[in-house]
């Protein structure tokens, strides 16, 4: 298997291994799902890496995986990250490394496409709010010169953060801004899962002593 | 959790069996949760759904008069792309298909990338978003209201306006005036459960009820002590009325929606003082529907749809619909 | 007691003068609580009633091709003869009037009562008994078995037979036929509460659930932990078709009827393991009926209720009917 | 107001004291109605013989009681204790004042009725099992040469027994027997309501200090 599959389902085994928090999560503001659908897709993504060729690019890898959270996750969170990886998918099509660089460009892409199909932005309480901060805090620490572990390390605080911001705003975007003042205290379900796959990726990484 | 099924990752599936053995007029799609008319006429295609537990909508008002085809999500979550999108290809018959929307941003996320994905192919394309839950602040700078129980009046009217043989965009224009003429708000007494999740999606004290709770159990405007019927419905028709344009003289249909597990005969009380209000107002019932339209699984608790009618729109509700929930000569 | 009424008292009254504002088709006679259709064609009257509680039944089946009039007794009690009297008199066209009495003693006595006073005003008056509930041993030393929602069967067949013009012992003989060719069983898994008594008339663990329950609460068979749909169902066919002569190549009609806080998506799922049970042993089925039909006001759980047809039933069963609660072309 | 019109409210008002006791016993082996059907009905009564001229015989009064029970109780027991009484009325027509002769005329014309119109006979768990074995006592005091009120004790005791019989057989008739076996160990409501009645009779004789 290659190491960006490996990466992958490192990241859906951590959602699945958290289907029951987010899924709390959103019960208390949404419709107590997020968890469930999240896990779905990523069962899903995890059975159609598993029977990929070895020899597909990063691109191609994040393109399967986008259209299989598409078409399995539904809800609002399905057409979102589908639509952030399908963005990443570009600048890393062709490739079978990644450098810095073109993490940062793929992260840009993915949170634009969220943007674009979402209609919000930041301090709405969506998965923007882990997404966006963490990104800043990676491009800082690629800017610093910091190894891609140490900045994947910086965006993982930046999203544990924002995770922790959402819980201070009232949302407006999303089911839960259904409840307007009353979302307050509470934690968004979608900044929790994008903070979730983010710390997954770092502790990927970090078991493999690489980067 | 105590429920008639067999599993909770199956109840999407083996509902829709269920359906196809009941209803002879609808025919599934082969490898999706699609349902679909079994003769399709030469018209413009209509397509709703959305998550499933909201039955009979949105499968069972496909047939004659209504829809053409209908995706059932998880339950309470929104279908994905690929299904809408069969549905569409399924239902054209070149003369266009108009998506029929609650406001959800998942619904109308997954709808969306279906229509560009149909619309790739050269399959003119349209939406509607249904936004009538007036319990929910409407603003351009949040997702707005949600779409509920008055989405079934969008069904009926733009069905039986395509069944008529109007093109696309008339369609399409009829449906929007019954969105801008229908406004709804419901209340509940009890929560539902869902299979998967296997618990109450929230808990009311023995006395509380949830004044304008959402479909999917989505919180309302706030909690406060049971009060009598006439006292809830008289509170609901305030706001619903407050926030639709009808003065004496006006004719409105009326539908009282029951949310799963509601005795018809309180439907029925409920509908007394809705009628009673209405009158008092001079304002006339052209038709009033009280049933299960949109239900909530097993939730304890109803909403009231308001419809103004106006000529058109008036005789497209009382034109015939033959569908498994709805039939109408 | 969570419910949307007003007065305990007053909930059949009110949900009375509901019906009757939703629905142009049925009229209120004055002062009585007893709906009868708008206009009543020259033939033979039907009949039927009992206590309110079980919405859409009986007031639901009031209009062409079903019943002429229905009678509401107070929650899950059965009418008293003055109403049924008035009822009689109100639907007689001079060609008689059959009664559709479900098997409770309290129905049997009061309707009976009622026929003698009307046949004491010359009007010729027949009544059949509904008893199609297996879970209740039928003895001629007993009561016999109870009378739950196969009688829609009854109201639906004789119904059409009456309106198309048979005389009062033709319109008999196809109730009869029907009787005896209807077989009902259901389960609970909560209770209902009726409004006056305010508290639930049982009370069921967590886990377990009552076989062969009647649409007042009444006991069945046995209590037992709750299993699958499709096991439940199962157990319930086996009574069912234990007590019908069905055999390869009959045909039948299914009604799966939810007590009230059922979800139909439920109900939908129990209808795929009848049919396929129907389908393993090759008997057709040549309709389905699946929704609310026959209620315990907001009693969780569902009946199975499976016809056996003939020609003659057949054809009847597929006639054209126009009521409140059940629209067929 | 005459004495047996006193004497029918005194029954209506042991009745109406008795309502959820009745409806509690016919909850566990009915549909819990009969204390509140049987209440309404003498509510009724009531109301309606509060209207009528002092005038009237027992037996025309009797016939008035019997109409208004049979169009206000419903259920089973509306038909067969307004049957019961309606039978009782026709030996007492033109009386003002009843001998113990007439009364049990009276008893042995409601029973009839009762098993006329319900197919029941004793020990089927019914009203049948009080009022029976309570005619059969009163007839041994009358026969015995007992007064009226020595009669109705006797009556009014063995009412009881059958009350307390009840609860140790099967119901084959009215909505208990579909109960079956389960019915064994329960006290029929029916029964309960004719000991009541009985039981009341006698109450109030005994208050007059007269028969
Ligand atoms: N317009 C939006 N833009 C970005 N994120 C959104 C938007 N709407 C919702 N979300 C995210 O989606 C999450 C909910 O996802 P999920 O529960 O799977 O979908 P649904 O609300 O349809 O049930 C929210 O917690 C929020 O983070
Ligand atoms: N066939 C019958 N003959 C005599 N008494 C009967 C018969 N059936 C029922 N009863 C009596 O009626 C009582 C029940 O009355 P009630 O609860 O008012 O009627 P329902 O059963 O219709 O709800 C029973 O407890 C029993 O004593
Ligand atoms: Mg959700
Ligand atoms: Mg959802
Ligand atoms: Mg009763
Ligand atoms: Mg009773």
């Amino acid at each position: 298997m290659s190491k960006h599959v490996a990466a992958i389902i490192a990241i859906g085994q951590a959602i699945i291994t958290n289907k029951e928090y987010l899924t709390e999560l959103d019960r208390e503001i949404g419709d107590a799902d997020h968890g469930i659908n999240m896990a779905k897709g990523f069962e899903a993504v995890i059975h159609k890496l598993s029977g990929l060729d070895e020899d597909k690019d990063v691109g191609f890898v994040l393109k399967t995986v986008a259209m299989t959270l598409i078409s399995s996750v539904g809800g609002a969170a399905g057409p979102l990250y589908g639509t952030a990886i399908l963005r990443a998918a570009v600048p890393a099509a062709g490739k079978f490394e990644l450098d810095a660089m073109t993490v940062q460009a793929m992260w840009e892409a993915a949170i634009t496409g969220i943007k674009e199909r979402g209609k919000a932005s930041r301090g709405e309480k969506t998965m923007l709010d882990a997404l966006e901060p963490a990104l800043e805090a990676f491009s800082v620490g690629i800017r610093d010169g910091k190894r891609l572990l140490d900045c994947l390390n910086l965006a993982s605080m930046a999203a544990q953060n924002g995770v922790e911001y959402t819980k201070t705003i009232v949302a407006t975007k999303g089911r839960a801004s259904y409840l307007g003042e009353r979302s307050l205290g509470h934690q968004d379900p979608g900044a929790t899962s994008s903070f979730i796959m983010i710390k997954a990726l770092l502790d990927f990484f970090r078991s493999q002593g690489s980067v | 959790m105590k429920k008639i099924i067999n599993d909770p990752d199956q109840v999407v599936e083996e509902m829709l069996q269920g359906i196809v053995f009941a209803h002879p007029t609808v025919r599934r799609l082969p490898g999706y949760n699609v349902l679909v008319r079994e003769v399709i006429s030469q018209k413009v295609g209509l397509v709703s759904g959305g998550g499933s537990g909201h039955e009979p909508a949105h499968g069972g008002f496909v047939g004659k008069g209504m829809l053409d085809g209908a995706v059932a999500g998880s339950v309470f979550t929104s279908p994905t792309p690929d299904q809408v999108y069969e549905a569409i290809k399924a239902v054209d018959q070149k003369k266009g298909v108009l998506l029929i929307i609650k406001n959800y941003t998942g619904d109308v996320l997954n709808f969306e990338m279906a229509g560009e994905l149909a619309e790739a192919d050269g399959i003119r394309v349209e939406k509607v978003i249904v936004n009538d839950d007036v319990a929910v602040e409407n603003s351009t700078w949040t997702t707005g209201r949600r779409g509920i129980a008055g989405t079934i009046f969008v069904h009926k009217i733009a069905g039986a306006k395509a069944e008529a043989g109007a093109d696309l965009d008339d369609v399409k224009r009829v449906a929007e005036k019954v969105i801008d003429n229908v406004r709804s708000m419901g209340m509940a007494l009890a929560s539902c459960t869902v299979p998967a999740v296997g618990k109450p999606s929230f808990s009311l004290d023995e006395n509380q009820v949830e004044i304008g709770i959402g479909i999917h159990g989505e919180p309302g405007t706030h909690r406060e002590a049971l009060k009598t019927a006439d006292e809830i419905t008289s509170q609901l028709m305030d706001k619903i009325l407050n926030e639709l344009n009808v003065s004496q003289k006006d004719e409105v249909a009326v539908l009282i929606n029951g949310l799963g597990a509601t005795p018809l005969m309180e439907l029925y009380i409920i509908n007394r003082k809705v009628s009673q209000i209405l009158t008092s107002k001079e304002i006339r019932v052209a038709k009033t529907y009280v049933n299960n339209y949109m239900t909530a699984l097993d939730m304890g608790g109803f909403s009231i749809s308001i419809l103004k009618l106006d000529t058109e729109l008036k005789e497209l509700l009382f034109a015939p619909a033959d569908t498994p929930a709805l039939v109408q000569n």
